[in-house]
């Protein structure tokens, strides 16, 4: 079992929730979070080199490093791991979020073994998704991740955070009450497997059942994603939940979201997708435009991020029911974009509030002065989130809208359209609050005694930095790890062109 | 006249009703066991006439009639009991009074 | 070509951005300026030198045997691509007319570079500011030398972005955070035409390349033959929409409201972004998809009506202007406008696209005479501290060399000959009476306009009546001055270029060839303009008011920019704001969210109001328990029997 | 008469024995040896439980020309009830040693070992009369036990509601039996449903007696609307009590409401009760959730919790062959795992501080981290998250029941879901309440004593285990196929 390297993406996070747990001081803690986090991301990197080189030998599976080890063998669960580039780069996503996360946690108080065990927990329920291909286990692992954010927000959160981390965990869990039916379907009328790949190459799905998983799945996860009108609660949770947090949960499980849509709803269920897909583009149509317009009027920092969050998470469900190659491709792209920037915008978000206590914008201005590395790093989040070149939210965007575009029907094009009207009003909003929070003169006497990032800050977000940077100026590199996510050969296996 | 099968599950039929009626309506405890005996012995009769007019040739009903009977017996100790019990705690057996716990 | 320099040329600004901008703060002011400086003067050389093999050198990557000039791709490495055709490369594009930019680009840039060493010193943030030009430099270098649209687009978002930042560079002033960002948006909005026009195009033409598209556009658009688009002509409406980007980042009515406000930048940077190079790219634009917008004049037009009406407005704007650098803007909005109009009226039949080669002699000229404008209003906001002419007077006394230059600018904008531009807005004038003679007699008013307004500042700044200084003005130093006589210079012989044999359309030479009546007439218009400028403005008197107060109305409209700005305070707060965003986040909060609270609370409202079938009394749980035993019962047998 | 054929009863009888043990115990040895009444019952059942995994015991065999039937579905059945009443006396030992308690500590464990004899009957029996038997040894003593605490009124109270309600719903289930005895002229299961089946058509008799054995059983599995008693008595009893009359009983109720539906009423499964069971089951689940929501008496708010658990099991039970059965049982281990954690906790508390309010509760992982922690995982358990067995109850029971097919077992798995959500509202209040809460902890530090931590561990294991584990739940499932 410990032959295949995809499943010391569990047991890592296992390993460190053992030494968290008998971890002394807050030394061994955050030696324990980084040493692992960073272990989690030298795994990812070499898994993505090895994978890249497998594919270059001439591996076709769809997907590699397969493995299954039964689990509940009478219901034909197992324990099945595999990944192919869209997975590798949501699991390097994770665990650079979880190591920047780390940092941004340095000082938490109180408890930071349980939160750092609890965060923990959370990741290991999201690397185990990113890893599964059994959808059992996906599922399991999708609700492992889910739960530690009632307590994390609960116990170290701020403002109504009962209210909010109540909220986020009700209305994610009905989407998963959804799902939990969907799959059960899944599995009756899908051969009666779990496996993803298996169900998928068949085909096995008889269509008119697919009609009614299709939007069982959809919505399931498309809660998690953000989905307009699910989206609620991304707002409150968000606003109330500690940096790290909040950077995990923008940055990786609403991509969780994401990727169940395409893995679960659309991968196996095409021709429903093809069916359907207009009554879910109208919802993440509206999604990307109203979470922007909504972003427009906010006052709270965090609030803004979380409905900006929702435009451009709507966008990636919007993508994907595109149904073709580019715009799937842009949706991965702005998966890894909006997850990275969005963290950083956290861990900004986060620093400005610890040091001035506020996050109402208009209790803040001129932080320029005062703090001027996270200034800059702000402003260059703000880039990348409305999509200037060179960042990663550009080379996703455009990706998605030229992807979209392909599609020859009106009623999808018009909606591109729209959807495009996003990149101006995420310009308004975010130079709304740039202007206001960093430029202009100092609003507050107070803060002119702030001091600027310190050095476990500055790891973090300049890590994220790089990363969003990184992407954005060498985005051909996704084209070779995704490629044969999307290759025609699958397409013509899950009937898609 | 025969007497048939209905002339004795109209009378039992009765019982049961008026056990039902006394149970739901009495306050006093025993009284309501009372009532739970009518409704017992509504069923032997039930038992015991089926076993006697339908199927008179094993004796199944007429068994269970009898353990029945010792179930009820068994029932009441208990339930007297009970009621002994709360008659000293509470120096009144009034159902309406047993009614702390609620919502 | 070899590939080494040109990649030198995009590759040493973009360096020096990320070293000024990574360690600048390490650095002293001096050093950083002297090393972007430096860098910029490198790649002066280098591009004069790429320029120069391609319109010199007689390469045959360069010009044909039978002397046209060629379109030569240096290098082109794929950077993203979608579809195996849709490819976005970045590239290095050499032709008549990114040569030519390749020239004024760094020219100017080096000026300003060279300027700002004194028109900055001492500001806090100088590194950062060197840090943005190169940023600029390199975008907008980018941008000219692009292979394909998308390209270009990408380039075009971060030249827009540098702008944005060196607007807002005195961050701590509202005024410049709120030009900044509205600059910004602007144009973003703008963007938004350009980007789903390159969608639309991109779509039907399956190319991004601006050879394949423009080399043979007949075939490649064959496809959108008849293709509609929501009832419009998919080309027509691609075309116009690219223009859309065009008039955002050229700031043609009605998206020209950002580029006055752009003034709250440090001047040198007006100069540089917001005269020269930035504004022009609009006109680039269309100039580099010519061949395509010829398939449908009507999006040539459209164009052209633009151009005209905005030439118009934003001249009578700056007779009314205080402010020098918004007279300056309004008069680069004018004249970017010519060009425009020059491009709208250029055909192949009229002169062999006279209007192509006269929009970008113009873009050449003014390039060099209204940097030199912002420079000289610079040097003058340096010494008086006041951007308003009130402030100033009877400067010629103690500022000579600004005087001079700014002299040479104002009569190469007013088309006096032998100045630069004369030659240029001439030829556009021909251009344009040889498409119709109505927008030409319209262009030649628009050109007497220009005249008065240019030189009204000019009397009222170099003569009209002294205020009181408190301290002496003088000209700026050594690095200031030099760059002003430089562009002094070259405005007043670069009319001499035979600009025909470097950039015309398909590359062919041309002849130029003095209308002189044209000719004559626009002079003629220029030297009254010149004249009633004197008349009103040479010594202090009450002319001028009691001409304003003849028409107050009229005087204020102008002021007031004819209300634009207002108009869109209306719709973006009035309607966008107040309208549609904060309804839809009251809408969120109290129908969204509120229906998914409304779930928790109907839930908890339900778990009271059945709260009393747990009554506590034991009779009514049995007959409670008995109902629900009969009910079973009766239903079940009302369904089956 | 045969009298080997009572050698079938493996398990019956090693019950039998170690009552009488406990019970000689009890009567004969010196008082000064009392005090190990509770460990020796404890070992003493842990005996027969390991006794009940022996391959001999789960052999098919009958019994009175096959009243009692045993095989390796029931004999599974009555290990996992074994498991849980181990578990609940290990809990019961501190309690048993309060003042007013002590004195008949004997009798609550002999009382305990007399019900789940009844329930080893309940579930073997294939004959009414032994059913009913069966049903009322398991159900009088428990009067007596609901009554132990002779010094709170509201455990009289509670004695009270529980034995009319209780003898009511026999009578209500032996009215059915006679309708049913009327029309088929047996109480032998499988002649019953032969009976029924060459009757062909339905008749308002029948579908009366249906209705009121479900209610009859119902009852004991406290379905809504037959359920009201339960939340009363559960707080008014005695904590062990109560924890025994959660999990025990109404896994055995569960149990032997399967077989009595199919085996008896199979025939007309689709015409009669098919619908019954689906508005049961909704009603439960649902009135049980809306219920829990406000409680604020930690024992009333299990009480109810655990009618919505009811619904649940009532899912295996829609599915019934293979799957469903196996589902049920795993489910009800699972149950009785996470249930008994929960009362674990509360007992601990109740003993140490005699608090039992959810108000109470604020601030326990200040104080007392690991009950917080305990009470926790017991409250994600029966939420159903994962990695916690409850989790995998919960899929597997929902799986079973979806494996029927049909639209309408989609609508009443989604309502069941949609249910899950209002549950976890109230789980997590009583997690919120222990970790989020900041008002000052009114719950002192204390060390819970030494069985009550031992029946905590065990059932922390059993929480984390039993899901991860697969064997147990494939294990189920092959035994039951096997069986089937």
């Amino acid at each position: 079992m410990f032959s295949n390297i995809l499943i010391y993406f569990v047991v890592i996070p296992l390993l460190m929730l053992g030494l968290l747990a008998v971890s002394q001081n807050m030394k061994q803690i955050r030696a324990v979070a980084v040493t692992g986090s960073l272990a989690l991301l030298g795994l990812s990197v070499y898994l993505l080199t090895d994978y890249l080189s497998l594919r270059a030998a001439g591996a076709d599976a769809p997907m590699l490093y397969t493995d299954s080890w039964s689990w509940f063998a009478p219901l034909n669960i197992n324990m099945a791991v595999g990944v192919d580039g869209i997975s590798i780069a949501m699991l390097i996503l994770s665990s650079v979020i979880l190591l920047t996360g780390s940092f941004a946690s340095w000082k938490i108080n109180p408890h930071p073994k349980e939160f750092f065990l609890w965060l923990v927990l959370l990741s290991t329920g999201v690397f185990g998704f990113f890893i599964s291909i059994d959808l059992f286990t996906m599922f399991m692992f999708y609700e492992v991740a889910l739960i530690p954010m009632y307590l994390l927000i609960g116990v170290w959160g701020s403002g109504k955070k009962n209210y909010s981390a109540m909220k986020l965990t009700l209305m994610l869990m009905g989407g998963s009450a959804f799902l939990m039916l969907g799959l059960i379907g899944i599995y009756y009328n899908g051969g009666h497997t779990w496996n993803i790949v298996e169900i998928a190459q068949g085909n096995l799905i008889d269509p008119s059942w697919q009609n009614f998983l299709f939007p069982m799945t959809f919505v399931g996860f498309g809660v998690l994603g953000a989905m307009f009108p699910f989206h609620t609660w991304s707002p409150d949770g968000h606003a109330s939940a500690p940096t790290a947090v909040s950077m995990l949960h923008a940055g990786v499980l609403m991509k969780l979201g994401g990727y169940g849509c395409f893995r679960v709803a659309i991968y196996l269920m095409p021709q429903a997708a093809e069916e359907l897909a207009w009554i879910f583009l109208i919802l993440t149509g509206i999604s990307v435009v109203y979470g922007a317009f909504s972003a427009c009027v906010q006052t709270d920092l965090k609030y803004i991020n979380a409905y900006s969050s929702v435009s451009h998470c709507g966008l990636v469900l919007f993508a994907i029911l595109m149904l073709n190659t580019t715009a799937m491709t842009g949706a991965i792209m702005q998966m890894l974009s909006h997850g990275l920037m969005t963290a950083l915008f956290f861990a900004l978000i986060g620093m400005i509030y610890g040091r001035t206590h506020t996050r109402d914008i208009r209790e803040m201005g001129g932080l320029m002065k005062i703090m001027p590395c996270l200034a800059v790093c702000y402003v260059i989040a703000g880039m990348a989130s409305l999509g200037l070149p060179g960042l990663s939210g550009f080379v996703a965007e455009m990706t998605i809208f030229i992807g979209s575009f392909e599609h020859t029907d009106t009623f999808h094009r018009v909606f591109t359209i729209l959807a495009c009207c996003s990149i101006v009003i995420t310009a308004v909003y975010i130079l709304r609050v740039v202007g206001k929070l960093l430029f202009g003169p100092v609003y507050d006497e107070h803060h002119l005694s702030l001091t600027d990032a310190t050095w476990w800050e500055r790891t973090s977000t300049f890590a994220l930095i790089v990363c969003v940077a990184a992407i954005g100026c060498f985005p051909n590199f996704f084209e070779e790890l995704i490629k044969f996510t999307f290759s025609p050969q699958i397409f013509a296996v899950i009937g898609m062109n | 006249m025969d007497i048939t099968l209905i002339y004795y599950l109209v009378p039992s039929l009765i019982m049961f009703c008026c056990g039902i009626y006394g149970f739901l309506t009495r306050k006093n405890m025993i009284a309501m066991l009372i009532s739970l005996e009518l409704m017992l012995n509504a069923i032997d009769i039930n038992f015991v006439v089926f076993n006697r007019f339908l199927y008179p040739g094993s004796m199944e009903g007429m068994f269970f009639t009898l353990f029945a009977i010792a179930i009820a017996a068994a029932e009441t100790a208990i339930a007297i009991a009970i009621i002994i019990n709360i008659f000293r705690a509470d120096k009144n057996i009034n159902v309406e009074d047993a009614s702390q716990m609620k919502n | 070509m070899d590939f080494t320099i040109p990649l030198l040329i995009l590759a040493i600004p973009l360096g020096m951005f990320l070293l000024l901008g990574l360690a600048g703060m390490k650095m002293s002011h001096k050093t950083a300026g002297v090393l972007g400086t430096l860098g910029m003067g490198t790649v002066l050389v280098l591009s004069y030198f790429t320029a120069f093999q391609y319109y010199f050198s007689g390469n045959p990557e360069f010009i044909s045997e039978a002397g046209q000039r060629l379109q030569s791709i240096i290098f082109n490495v794929d950077w993203l691509a979608f579809t195996p055709n849709l490819v976005i490369r970045l590239g290095f594009l050499l032709d008549p007319i990114s040569a030519m930019m390749l020239i004024v680009i760094p020219t100017i840039s080096f000026m300003v570079h060279l300027y700002s060493l004194g028109y900055m010193k001492g500001e806090k943030g100088f590194q950062r500011y060197y840090a943005f030009l190169s940023l600029f430099s390199f975008s907008m270098l980018g941008l000219v030398v692009a292979t394909n649209i998308f390209q270009m687009y990408i380039f075009w978002e971060l030249v827009g972005a540098s702008s944005y930042l060196l607007i807002g560079f005195f961050y701590t002033l509202p005024s410049a955070v709120s030009a900044s960002k509205k600059a910004f948006i602007v144009t973003r909005f703008a963007d938004l035409g350009f980007l789903v026009g390159i969608l639309i195009l991109s779509f039907y033409t399956q190319t991004f390349d601006f050879i394949t598209l423009t080399s043979d556009p007949g075939s490649v658009l064959a496809s959108t033959a008849g293709a509609t688009f929501m009832g419009c002509s998919v080309l027509t409406l691609a075309m116009v929409l690219i223009f859309m980007g065009g008039m955002g980042k050229s700031a043609m009515m009605p998206l020209h409201i950002w580029l006055p406000d752009a003034m709250e930048g440090p001047t040198p940077v007006s100069a540089l972004i917001h005269a020269a190079t930035m504004v022009v790219a609009g006109v680039y634009l269309v100039a580099r998809m010519f061949p395509v917008y010829l398939q449908v004049p009507s999006s040539l037009e459209f164009v052209l009506v633009i151009g005209a009406i905005t030439a118009l407005y934003a001249a009578v704007v700056a007779c009314c202007q205080i402010d020098i650098k918004r007279v300056l803007a309004f008069s680069t909005i004018s004249q970017i406008a010519f060009m425009m109009v020059s491009l709208g009226v250029a055909r192949p039949e009229i002169h062999e696209c006279l209007g192509y080669m006269a929009s970008m002699f113009h873009l050449f000229t003014h390039a060099m005479f209204k940097a030199l404008l912002f420079l000289g209003a610079g040097a003058l906001i340096h010494a008086v501290h006041s951007n308003n002419y009130t402030a100033m007077g009877g400067l010629r006394k103690y500022m000579p060399i600004t005087h001079i230059t700014f002299l040479i600018g104002c009569l190469a904008i007013a088309g006096i000959p032998p100045f630069a531009g004369f030659f240029s807005k001439d030829e556009i004038l021909v251009a344009v009476y040889g498409y119709s003679t109505f927008w030409g007699i319209w262009m030649s008013c628009v050109a007497g306009l220009t005249a008065f307004y240019m030189f009204r500042i000019y009397y009222l700044i170099f003569w009209w009546n002294e205020p009181d200084y408190h301290h002496r003005p003088h000209d700026g130093e050594m690095v200031m001055s030099l760059p002003l006589i430089i562009l002094a210079a070259v405005s007043t012989v670069a009319g001499f270029i035979h600009f025909g044999e470097f950039v015309t359309w398909q590359g062919h030479e041309y002849q130029i060839h003095m209308d002189y009546v044209v000719a004559g007439i626009s002079v003629a218009i220029a030297l009254v303009g010149i004249f009633f400028a004197r008349f009103l403005y040479l010594k202090e008197n009450d002319r001028p008011r009691r001409m304003a107060d003849s028409c107050r109305w009229l005087w204020t409209a102008a002021n007031r920019r004819f209300y634009w700005d207002e108009i869109y305070m209306f719709i973006t707060h009035k309607i966008i704001f107040n309208g549609i965003c904060r309804p839809i986040a009251w809408f969120d909060r109290a129908v969204i969210d509120g229906s998914m609270n409304g779930l928790a609370i109907v839930t908890n409202k339900a778990s009271v109001a059945i709260k009393n079938l747990q009554s506590g009394r034991v009779q009514q749980y049995v007959l409670l328990y008995l109902i629900g035993a009969l009910l079973l019962a009766v239903i079940t047998a009302w369904c089956v029997l | 008469m045969d009298y080997s054929q009572f050698f079938a009863m493996k398990q019956e009888i090693g019950l039998l024995v170690v009552f009488l043990l406990v019970f000689l115990y009890d009567t004969f040895m010196p008082k000064r040896a009392l005090g190990a009444t509770g460990w020796v019952a404890v070992g003493l059942m842990a005996i027969q439980t390991l006794f009940g995994f022996c391959p001999s015991v789960s052999q098919s065999a009958d019994a009175f020309a096959g009243m009692y039937e045993t095989n390796a579905i029931t004999a599974c059945i009555k290990n996992i009830l074994n498991i849980g009443t181990v578990i609940v006396m290990i809990q019961a030992i501190r309690w048993s040693k309060q003042d007013m308690v002590v004195i008949r500590r004997g009798e609550f464990y002999e009382l305990i070992l007399l019900t789940l004899f009844g329930m080893y009957l309940m579930i073997s029996a294939r004959h009414f009369l032994l059913f009913i038997i069966g049903l009322e040894t398991a159900s009088l003593p428990v009067a007596a036990m609901v009554a132990f605490d002779k010094h709170r009124y509201e455990s009289h109270e509670a004695a009270v509601k529980y034995i009319l309600t209780a003898v009511f719903s026999s009578v209500i289930l032996m009215m059915g039996l006679s309708f049913v005895y009327g029309l088929t002229g047996s109480l032998y299961f499988s002649k019953i449903a032969g009976a029924i089946f060459a009757e062909g058509t339905i008749s308002l008799m029948l579908i009366v007696a249906v209705a009121f054995v479900i209610g009859g059983v119902g009852f004991k599995l406290s379905l809504v609307p037959f359920h009201l008693w339960t939340a009363d008595v559960y707080q008014g009893a005695p904590t062990p009590v109560t924890s025994y009359l959660s999990v025990i009983s109404k896994g055995a109720g569960a149990f032997a409401f399967l077989v009595i539906l199919w085996q008896v009423f199979g025939a007309v499964y689709s015409d009669a009760w098919e619908w019954m069971l689906y508005a049961l089951i909704i009603l439960t689940i649902t009135i049980g959730n809306l219920f829990a929501m406000r409680q604020k008496n930690m024992k009333r708010f299990l009480a109810f919790s655990s009618i919505s658990q009811a619904g649940y099991i009532m899912l295996g039970i829609i599915a019934f062959r293979g799957m469903g059965v196996a589902a049920l049982m795993y489910y009800v281990l699972v149950y009785i795992f996470s249930n008994l954690a929960a009362f674990g906790v509360i007992g601990a508390i109740e003993n140490a501080t005699g608090r039992v309010s959810m108000d109470d509760y604020q601030g326990l992982r200040k104080t007392n981290p690991k009950l917080a922690f305990t009470m926790m995982l017991a409250m994600f358990s029966l939420a159903g998250i994962p990695p916690f067995a409850g989790f995998f109850s919960k899929f597997f029971i929902f799986t079973s029941a979806i494996s029927q097919g049909s639209v309408a077992i989609y609508v009443l798995v989604l309502i069941a879901l949609i249910n899950t959500i209002i549950s976890l509202y109230y789980y997590l209040l009583v997690v919120k309440a222990m970790f989020i809460s900041e008002e000052t902890p009114v719950i002192p530090e204390f060390k819970s004593a030494c069985s009550e931590r031992f029946a905590m561990w065990i059932c922390v294991a059993g929480i984390i285990g039993l899901g991860i584990v697969s064997c147990v739940y494939n294990g189920l499932l092959d035994m039951v196929s096997t069986a089937c």
